[in-house]
């Protein structure tokens, strides 16, 4: 994800998919905190990504007023 | 006749004039037209009255009339402010008269009185037919249908140049306070008397030839004496106005009443400087239509901006709180997968809990089952232990008794005790009777001593016990 | 209206027609602008005309006469 | 934009267009500081737009007065 | 036998023979008695033998439970 | 298991098979307090590994929030 | 017995064995009380072996909870 441009909507999808995969129990408890580890670190850029956009949008914001 | 006889003409007037007078003493109302009019210079009015053919062309009667001074200045008044109109050549009059015959005049009538009403119903009469052959032949209201151009700058002009409504039109015209630019073409025209019908429809042909230079026909007459308006009321002129191509415009100048000719012009009004008026007027309504559509086209226009810059300001607006709401509707949806995350994987720790937990209560169950089932094999084992130990004592005990009966059964002093003896022959004891002969010794013991015996007799079976 | 003479009933007519676009026009900015361009052209033309001299006319007039 | 004339209505219409995507929720986050920009773009330009048409509109009336 | 440990299984081994030659008859008057005599003593000492063991064995299991 | 990465799954598999060998029986008593205490320090590894992934989810969300 | 370690399968071989003995009845009652007695140790050992055994698995399980 270092190289590729981060996309909120693919993190987003990849996290459902783990939130799925310890649903579904077929997780083994050795890697759910891997898992886990995975899905914080996504939800961590997502929030970043979040943030970046929305300083992006107030500072377009301020110049429309 | 002889010549004795003979008068002088005075004689003879005076004889003429005595017998008129007695034959025609009295006052006629007489209806006629006017063919003359003359003013003298001391005021006496003399006119000449006719009455023509129903062809309106050949002359049936003729007369002399004078109203004199005293009288004329007072009729005069009177009829021109009831009838608009003033004692001219072609009005028809009702006249009060006396015949009067003059020696050196000869006959003429003496006017005293014009009855006005008639005259007005003459004319009007007059006018009735024109405008009712107009009508009948549907050209009545043509002209007036024709669409008056929005500047009516090129305006040809049908009036005479010494009139002074000529110049008076010219002057408003030209000099109009808007500083609007007209250019005008006077056809020059003879207005009144009888070459009015001929010159106004010459004028009118001329500019017909010319019709593309010209926006609008002007009709004018001077102002002044407001006189002859009769001529006017004719219906060639009429025909002509209303078969004319453009607008036409009268202002023949006259108070009261309209003549023929202004019914079915475009527009008619009062005086040449009305006309002038109403031609600036026109342009300047033009003008005003200008101004007040670029007005609403700009107030329109504005309203227009305004309301798009409302939408645009709304979009604006709206655009702010829409990106946050989806900003923020993101974080919440991350705040819920954060506890989602956090939830399932508890959730699943819980679950994976129980499979330890389970194997924990089923390892304490099984080793209970288990050391109970020792337990039991060991109680059992006690069991097996005590009841065989108990066997063995008591089968070892059984044969310990059966032993101690037969013990006792064999005791010889039981035997004894019981009544039996034991037979002894040399010590030993005798089981049979074959081993004892006669006489032989024997020793019976008892259990309370011995006897020693002889033996007298043996034998088998004697006895039976 | 010989050489085509500038008509002023046209330019009124087409000066309505204008403002009857406007109002129909849905608030049409781009269509306004051209219109508001035209009319404006338009009102200039007629104003001018209405106090300028045309000595075409003038010549025309003093032949006929 | 900058070859073709520029169109209030179609802009207008674009924006419109954004702002339900935004509302609809059908964006990508990952998209959405780029669609404000063209938003907001969009947005000067129909006000710079709106301004020029109404001078023009006041230099009519200014004439005509 | 008083210093010799007592054998029950010999003592029963004697009893029986005694009983046989009893049974037999071959015996002596006053050897029968001696031998019934001695019999029965045999009898008794067994006798006691066996309460005695299981006098020890009900001890034993007095303990075991 | 020290060296050796301890693995929820395959203590949970022996422990299984400990407790299969108990069911049966088949058992020496001699080694079944061995077998015992080997299953449960299995459970108490178990334990441990779930709380401490519990602890490290808990700790990677208190980053997060 | 006191040096070997006591084993439970064995003793319990061993009090089969015995029990066997005295259920043939060829056994000597001189020697009834002697297997008794023994038969009885091992049942004791045995039985103090399950005890330990208990004790010994309960603290390990005091432990699990």
């Amino acid at each position: 994800m270092s190289k590729k441009e981060f996309s909120f909507n693919e993190a987003v999808a990849e996290i459902e998919e783990i939130l799925a995969n310890i649903e579904n129990g077929e997780l083994d408890i050795d890697k759910l905190s891997l898992e886990v580890k995975r899905a914080s670190e996504l939800i961590k850029q997502c929030q970043k990504k979040l943030r970046s956009t929305e300083d992006e949008i107030n500072s377009i914001f301020r110049e429309l007023i | 006749m002889n010549t004795s006889e003979k008068i002088t003409l005075t004689e003879l007037q005076f004889i003429i004039r005595d017998s008129l007078y007695i034959a025609l003493p009295e006052m006629y109302w007489v209806a006629a037209e006017i063919s003359e009019i003359r003013e003298n210079f001391s005021g006496h009015c003399y006119l000449e009255l006719i009455e023509k053919q129903h062809d309106e062309k050949n002359i049936k009667a003729r007369i002399k009339a004078i109203i004199w001074s005293s009288r004329y200045r007072f009729l005069k008044s009177y009829f021109e402010n009831i009838t608009g109109e003033t004692l001219k050549e072609g009005l028809k009059i009702l006249a009060k008269v006396k015949i009067e015959y003059h020696e050196l005049y000869g006959l003429s009538l003496i006017i005293s009185d014009i009855d006005p009403a008639f005259t007005i119903g003459e004319m009007a009469a007059k006018r009735q037919m024109i405008i009712a052959r107009l009508e009948q032949e549907g050209v009545f209201s043509m002209n007036k249908e024709l669409i008056l151009p929005a500047v009516p700058r090129r305006v040809a002009v049908v009036s005479s140049s010494n009139a002074a409504g000529y110049s008076d039109f010219m002057k408003q015209l030209h000099e109009n306070s808007y500083g609007y630019k007209y250019y005008t073409a006077l056809f020059e025209t003879v207005m009144q008397g009888t070459e009015t019908e001929e010159s106004v429809i010459n004028s009118l042909n001329r500019i017909a030839d010319n019709i593309e230079y010209f926006d609008v026909v002007v009709l004018i007459r001077g102002g002044g004496a407001q006189t002859d308006l009769s001529w006017f009321d004719n219906y060639r002129i009429a025909y002509h106005v209303t078969q004319f191509p453009i607008p036409l415009i009268t202002g023949i100048g006259h108070e009261r009443d309209m003549t023929v000719t202004d019914m079915v012009a475009f527009q008619s009004c009062k005086t040449p400087t009305a006309v002038a008026d109403f031609l600036i007027g026109c342009v300047a309504d033009t003008e005003t239509h200008l101004t007040e559509l670029s007005r609403n086209i700009t107030e329109l226009s504005r309203v227009i901006i305004e309301r798009n810059r409302n939408r645009l300001e709304l979009s604006r607006l709206r655009l702010i709180p829409v990106s946050r709401i989806m900003i923020s509707e993101a974080k919440e949806n991350l705040s819920g997968k954060i506890v989602e995350i956090i939830n399932t994987g508890k959730d699943f720790i819980i679950r994976a809990g129980f499979t330890p937990l389970n194997q924990k209560s089923r390892l304490t169950s099984l080793v209970r089952t288990y050391s109970l089932d020792k337990d039991t094999m060991l109680k059992r084992t006690i069991h097996d232990l005590k009841l065989f130990a108990g066997k063995a004592i008591e089968k070892n005990n059984n044969n310990l008794n059966r032993m101690e009966s037969s013990v006792i059964m064999l005791d010889p002093a039981n035997v004894l005790k019981r009544g039996y003896t034991v037979t002894m022959k040399n010590g030993k004891i005798l089981k049979s009777c074959e081993s004892i002969e006669t006489d032989d010794a024997i020793d019976t013991r008892f259990s309370d001593g011995h006897v020693i015996s002889r033996v007298e007799m043996t034998g088998k079976e004697t006895t039976k016990l």
